[in-house]
C-alpha cells in the first residue's frame, strides 16, 4: 500500500526520515514518528500474528490501542500494540506466534 | 503531585485540563495513543456551512494551548486501574502510579463490532481503524475496500478515504440477525439516514429527506430503490444488499454479498463475491466506561446515550467525589460537544477545589449553556434520543442528589 | 407452585452441586436451589487446586486423599469436560530452616502412604527450569491436581440432572419450616415452597444466614483472596506450584517468619502458580478480612505480582490481563462442616475454605451416606457443627 | 467450530453457537456466559464483544436491554505485565 504524501485538505506530508526495522527476520523501510502497524502496512503486511491457540492469521483491527488484535513482539518484549508503538531505528519486531498448549495435550493424552 | 489527572487527551480531555489550568490547577493529561487529540485525529468533513471541520488542526491548537498552560501532556500511557484511598485518587498505569485530589475521565468511546463470517482476516477493521490510518499515519488502507453497515460515521469516513484517493467499491448492510439489529434493516437504516441527510448531499437531497419522513414512503422508495444502489460521491450505497461472508486464505480477497428485501430477508441463490483487499466494518460508537466502573462510579442505563453509562450531573461530577467525566464516555455526541462537556468538567474542578470564588459558578453556568447551544446546532446527530437521554440523566441526578450534587464517598 | 423432594440442597457451588449428584446418584428426588447462577459465588472465585500438599499429615491429609481420588473417574461418569489434569505439585523450600521442616513434614506424609519426596536444588530447577536461581529445593507431591473449578460445578450440575435432581437457578430461599417436633418441614423460596424432611446448608459464606432461619450459629467468616490472570503464553511451570513458606507460617504459628516485605504478610499473601486449559496461569493467593468486600486492592495486586516475579523471573515480561476475588468461608480451627445438627432434617455442607474444589466430591459422598444413615467412609466427628457448641464462638 | 461459524469473541474465537449453547445450559448474565464459554476471557476483556454477547441473550430469553446486567471490569483495565504491576520492572 503507498503512502498518501499529498492530501487536497490535509495538504503535502512534511519531510520526514527514513529508518530502518526489522520483522520476522527482514528489513523493511519506515518513517520517523510511523507506528509499527502504518509501516507494515505501507510495506503491504497486514498479518501481524496467528492466533495463539488456533492459529489463524490476525492483523489490525481498532487501530486505536483497544482491541489488542495487533499485539507483537518488540526486542523480546511481547504482547506490544503494534497499532500505538512508533518504529525505532533498528527494532527487531517479530510477530505473534501460535503456542503448544501443553494441557489441553495432557487431557487427550 | 498535580491537583488534577485526566485520562484521555481527546477534545473532552483538553478542553477540561485547560479549563482547570486557566485557574491556576496544576494538571496532568495521560493518553494511551502517541499523539494527543483523539478521535479529533481522524476527522475531517464538510459542515452545512461549507467549511471544512479539520480535527487535527483543532487537535494542534488544543496541544499548543496545553503547552502555553504548561499542562503536563504524557502520551503512550496506559492506565489500567483508578482507586482512592482516604484523600486521593490513585492513578495506576503502565508507567507507574500517580495521585491527584480531582480526576477527570475522558475515555471517549469504543466501536460496536457486527461480526461477519471471515471478520478475522487481516485486512478487516473497523472504519475508524481506516480513518485513522488514512488521515492520522497518511498509509493507505488498501486498493479496494467494502464497507460493511450504513451510517453517519460510515458516510462521513468515505468521504475521507475518497479523498485520499482510495477506491471504495461499495457499502453494503450487514446481514440482518439480533446482533446487527436495524443496521441489517433497509428501512431502519434510510430512517436513521435522515439526520445525515446534508452529509450525503448527492443521494438523499434526490429523495428529499422531509419527503422521506413517512414510513409508507420509505417503504415504496425501498421497493424501488436500485439494486446497484444510489452513488455517493462515486461509491454506490446498497441498501439492498447484504454481507455474508468475508472470503479469502490469509488475508481479504472479497466479500460475498446477496439481496434483500425491504425488511432485511436474503434472497436465496442471489449471491455474488465482489473483489476487495480491505473491509470496514461500521457498527457505531459506544461509550467506554471501563475505568468509571473499577473506581467504583455508580452506573445508569440510557440507550439514548449509549447504554451502561457513569452517573454525572450537569456539571459533569460523578457521585464519587472529586471524580468527573466528559465527553463520548457521557454520551455519544460529536468533537465540539465533547469540547464544550471539557470546559464545564474543568470549571466545575475549579468550582469544587474553592480556587476561584468569585466569577466561577457565572462561568460554570454559562459553559453548561454552551454545551446545549452546540447541541442545538450539531451537524452531525448521532443518536436522534440524545436530548431526552441527558433530559433523562439530569433528572436522574436532580432526583438522587439534589440540584447542588451532594457526593456520597 | 409447591414442590416437593427427599432433600433440598441449598447453594449451587462445587459443595452443593456436589451433594446434589451424589444424592441424585442414589435415586432420591433432590431439588437444588440457588440464589443466582451456578458457581455464581466462590466456586467462580478461586483456583482449581485438588490437593493434598497444605494438609497436616493424619486426618487432613487422608480426607484430602479420599476425595482426590475420586476425581479421575468423574469425567467419564458425567461425560463433562472439566480439564481435569494429575501432574502432581511442586512445594518451593527458599531457606535451610524451611528444609529442616519439610524434610520432617515430607517423612511424616510418607508414613501416611502419601507419594511425597524431597528435590534437593538440581532436581527442582530440571523439574522446572524457570524457577528463581535462589530456590534450594522442593517437596513433590506425585498425586496432587487440579481442574476448571466453574466446569466442575457445572459439570456436577449436568451429571445430577441426567439422574433427575432439578435445578432451581434465580431462586432464593426466604425461610425455613419447621414441624411441630421442631423437624425440617419445608423450604420456603420466593419461587414458591417445597416440602421435604431434609435440607442441606451448602451455601458457603451465606450459610450463617441459612442456619439463622433454623436459629443455629454456623461459625463461617468470609476470607478474601485476590487472583490475578495472565494471558496466554509459553508453558512458565507444567504443573501446580506453591511456596513452603506460608504453610510454615501457617503450622508453625509465630516461631516462624517468612523474611519478605511487611505488606506480604498483612495481605497474607502466598504465592500460588496453576496453569490453566486456556494456556495461560492464575497466580494466588491473599488472604484478609474485609467482610463481603470483592473488589480489587490494587495494593494486593501489587504484592501478588512482585512475590510471582521473585519464583519466576520470566514473568516480568508475561501481562497480567484480569484479576479477581472471592470469599472464603472460613473456619474458627480450619475445618469445614459436613454434619447433621440440632434441628432434625437439617445439615450443613460448608467452611472449606481454600479447599472447597478439592473437598468437594467428598463432602458429596460423606452428606450422602450421612443423610442416608449409612456408616461414613471416615469419621466426620473433627467435621461436626457441635465442635462449636461448647465453646461460646463468635461467628 | 468450523470456518463457517460467526465468531463473535475474536480474542478467544467462541462462536454464536456456542453462546446460545451456555444461554440453554442456563446462563442468564453476560458472566455466566463468559464462565461457560470463556467470551470476554481474553486480553481485550470484552471490549469487542461483551455488547454482542448481551444482544444474544435478550433475543435468546427475551429479556429487555436494562435488565440484562453487564459484565464486571476488574482491574488490570488495559494489559499490564507483571514486573510493572509488581513495581519490579526496572531492576
Amino acid at each position: 500500500m503507498t503512502r498518501l504524501l499529498d492530501h487536497p485538505i490535509l495538504g503535502k506530508l512534511p519531510e520526514r526520515k527514513a529508518i530502518s526495522f526489522q520483522f520476522d527476520g527482514k528489513n523493511y523501510e519506515a518513517y520517523e514518528n510511523e507506528t509499527i502497524a502504518a509501516a507494515l502496512l505501507a510495506n503491504g503486511v497486514r498479518t501481524l500474528r496467528l492466533h495463539e491457540e488456533s492459529g489463524k492469521p490476525r492483523g489490525i483491527y481498532c487501530n486505536i490501542g483497544h482491541c489488542m488484535e495487533c499485539r507483537v513482539t518488540v526486542n523480546g518484549q511481547p504482547n506490544v500494540r503494534a497499532c500505538l508503538t512508533i518504529v525505532q531505528q533498528g527494532m527487531v519486531v517479530e510477530s505473534g506466534k501460535q503456542l503448544p498448549n501443553a494441557i489441553k495435550r495432557m487431557e487427550e493424552g | 503531585m498535580s491537583d488534577v489527572i485526566v485520562i484521555g487527551a481527546g477534545p473532552a480531555g483538553l478542553a477540561g485540563a485547560i479549563a482547570c489550568a486557566e485557574f491556576g490547577l496544576k494538571v496532568t493529561v495521560l493518553d494511551e495513543f502517541f499523539r494527543p487529540g483523539g478521535r479529533l485525529l481522524g476527522q475531517l468533513y464538510e459542515e452545512p456551512s461549507g467549511n471544512w471541520w479539520n480535527g487535527i488542526k483543532e487537535a494542534e491548537r488544543l496541544q499548543q494551548k496545553t503547552k502555553d498552560l504548561a499542562i503536563d501532556v504524557r502520551c503512550g500511557v496506559s492506565v489500567f486501574n483508578l482507586e482512592k484511598d482516604e484523600l486521593l485518587w490513585n492513578v495506576h498505569t503502565n508507567a507507574g502510579s500517580m495521585k491527584a485530589s480531582y480526576v477527570l475521565v475522558a475515555t471517549g468511546s469504543a466501536e460496536y463490532p457486527i461480526p461477519v463470517p471471515g471478520w478475522t482476516l487481516p485486512g478487516v477493521m473497523s472504519i475508524g481503524a481506516a480513518q485513522v490510518m488514512t488521515n492520522v499515519h497518511r498509509v493507505q488502507v488498501g486498493k479496494k475496500g467494502i464497507i460493511i453497515g450504513a451510517n453517519i460515521l460510515a458516510f462521513a469516513i468515505l468521504t475521507e478515504l475518497q479523498l485520499a484517493g482510495i477506491q471504495v467499491d461499495r457499502i453494503v448492510l450487514p446481514e440482518k440477525s439480533p446482533i446487527s439489529q436495524e443496521a441489517g434493516e433497509p428501512e431502519e437504516v434510510l430512517k436513521s439516514l435522515l439526520s445525515a441527510a446534508h452529509l450525503a448531499p448527492s443521494l438523499l437531497l434526490r429523495f428529499g429527506s422531509v419527503f422521506m419522513k413517512n414510513g409508507l414512503l420509505r417503504k415504496i422508495a425501498l421497493n424501488f430503490y436500485p439494486k446497484g444502489g444510489m452513488k455517493i460521491s462515486g461509491t454506490p450505497l446498497q441498501l439492498r444488499k447484504a454481507a455474508m461472508e468475508i472470503v479469502g486464505k490469509k488475508q481479504v480477497e472479497g466479500v460475498r454479498v446477496v439481496d434483500i428485501t425491504p425488511n432485511g430477508a436474503t434472497v436465496p441463490g442471489s449471491d455474488k463475491i465482489y473483489e476487495a483487499d480491505f473491509v470496514c466494518i461500521a457498527g457505531g460508537l459506544y461509550p467506554l466506561t471501563e475505568i468509571t466502573a473499577v473506581a467504583g462510579c455508580p452506573f445508569q442505563f440510557v440507550p439514548e446515550l449509549g447504554g451502561h453509562i457513569p452517573v454525572h450531573s450537569e456539571w459533569m461530577e460523578t457521585p464519587l467525589q472529586g471524580l468527573f467525566v466528559a465527553g463520548n464516555i457521557t454520551g455519544i455526541e460529536g468533537g465540539k460537544i465533547a469540547m464544550a462537556q471539557g470546559t464545564v468538567a474543568g470549571l466545575a474542578i475549579v468550582k469544587r477545589s474553592g480556587k476561584e470564588a468569585g466569577s466561577i459558578d457565572r462561568l460554570l453556568q454559562k459553559s453548561v449553556d454552551y454545551v446545549r447551544d452546540v447541541r442545538q446546532h450539531a451537524p452531525i446527530q448521532f443518536n436522534p434520543g440524545v436530548d431526552e437521554g441527558r433530559q433523562t440523566m439530569k433528572e436522574l441526578w436532580v432526583s438522587k442528589y439534589g440540584k447542588e450534587g451532594k457526593v456520597i464517598s | 407452585m409447591t414442590r416437593s423432594a427427599d432433600v433440598v440442597i441449598i447453594g449451587g457451588g462445587a459443595i452443593g452441586t456436589a451433594v446434589t449428584y451424589y444424592l441424585a446418584k442414589r435415586n432420591l428426588k433432590v431439588i437444588m436451589v440457588e440464589k443466582g447462577d451456578i458457581a455464581q459465588g466462590t466456586s467462580s472465585k478461586c483456583d482449581g487446586n485438588v490437593l493434598i500438599h497444605d494438609k497436616l499429615p493424619g486426618y487432613d491429609a487422608s480426607l484430602a486423599k479420599l476425595s482426590q481420588d475420586m476425581f479421575p473417574g468423574l469425567t467419564k461418569e458425567i461425560d463433562y469436560d472439566m480439564h481435569w489434569t494429575r501432574k502432581g505439585s511442586l512445594l518451593l523450600i527458599e531457606s535451610q530452616q524451611e528444609m529442616e521442616v519439610a524434610k520432617e513434614f515430607c517423612r511424616k506424609q510418607q508414613e501416611q502412604g502419601l507419594p511425597v519426596r524431597i528435590m534437593d536444588q538440581y532436581e527442582v530447577h530440571e523439574d522446572e527450569p524457570k524457577l528463581a536461581k535462589d530456590i534450594i529445593g522442593g517437596l513433590e507431591t506425585q498425586c496432587d491436581g487440579s481442574l476448571d473449578p466453574m466446569a466442575l460445578a457445572y459439570g456436577l450440575t449436568h451429571g445430577a440432572q441426567k439422574l433427575g435432581a432439578e435445578i432451581l437457578t434465580y431462586t432464593s430461599v426466604t425461610g425455613i419450616g419447621l414441624n411441630s417436633d421442631g423437624s425440617v418441614g419445608k423450604v420456603i423460596t420466593d419461587k414458591g415452597e417445597i416440602l421435604t424432611k431434609n435440607v442441606v446448608n451448602a451455601a458457603g459464606i451465606w450459610a450463617p444466614e441459612i442456619g439463622a432461619m433454623v436459629n443455629l450459629k454456623i461459625p463461617i467468616k468470609p476470607r478474601q483472596g485476590q487472583i490475578l490472570v495472565a494471558e496466554r503464553t509459553f508453558p512458565v511451570a507444567r504443573r501446580k506450584v506453591v511456596e513452603f513458606g506460608y504453610l510454615m507460617a501457617k503450622f508453625e504459628g509465630d516461631n516462624y517468619q517468612r523474611s519478605v516485605p511487611p505488606e506480604m504478610v498483612e495481605y497474607g499473601i502466598a504465592f500460588v502458580f496453576e496453569p490453566t486449559h486456556a494456556n495461560n496461569f492464575l497466580i494466588g493467593s491473599s488472604r484478609r478480612f474485609v467482610g463481603m468486600d470483592i473488589t480489587c486492592h490494587n495494593g494486593v495486586l501489587k504484592a501478588l505480582a512482585q512475590r510471582a516475579v521473585r519464583f519466576f523471573p520470566v514473568m516480568k515480561d508475561i501481562n497480567v490481563i484480569r484479576s479477581y476475588a472471592g470469599l472464603r468461608p472460613y473456619t474458627p480451627d480450619h475445618m469445614p462442616i459436613v454434619s447433621d445438627s440440632e434441628v432434625p432434617g437439617f445439615y450443613v455442607a460448608a467452611g472449606h475454605e481454600g479447599d472447597g474444589i478439592g473437598l468437594s466430591l467428598i463432602t458429596g459422598k460423606l452428606m450422602t451416606q450421612i443423610i442416608c444413615g449409612e456408616q461414613t467412609e471416615i469419621t466426620i466427628d473433627p467435621l461436626r457443627l457441635s465442635r462449636f457448641a461448647d465453646e461460646n464462638v463468635s461467628a | 467450530m468450523n470456518d463457517k461459524d460467526l465468531l463473535v469473541c475474536r480474542c478467544e474465537e467462541i462462536s454464536d453457537e456456542e453462546i446460545r449453547e451456555a444461554i440453554r445450559q442456563g446462563a442468564r448474565t453476560i458472566t455466566g456466559i463468559k464462565r461457560r464459554t470463556r467470551a470476554g476471557m481474553g486480553l481485550c476483556q470484552g471490549r469487542t464483544c461483551q455488547r454482542l454477547v448481551a444482544r444474544i441473550l435478550a433475543e435468546e430469553t427475551g429479556m429487555k436491554p436494562e435488565d440484562i446486567d453487564p459484565g464486571t471490569d476488574r482491574p488490570p483495565v488495559k494489559p499490564v505485565s507483571f514486573g510493572v504491576l509488581g513495581g519490579v520492572a526496572n531492576d
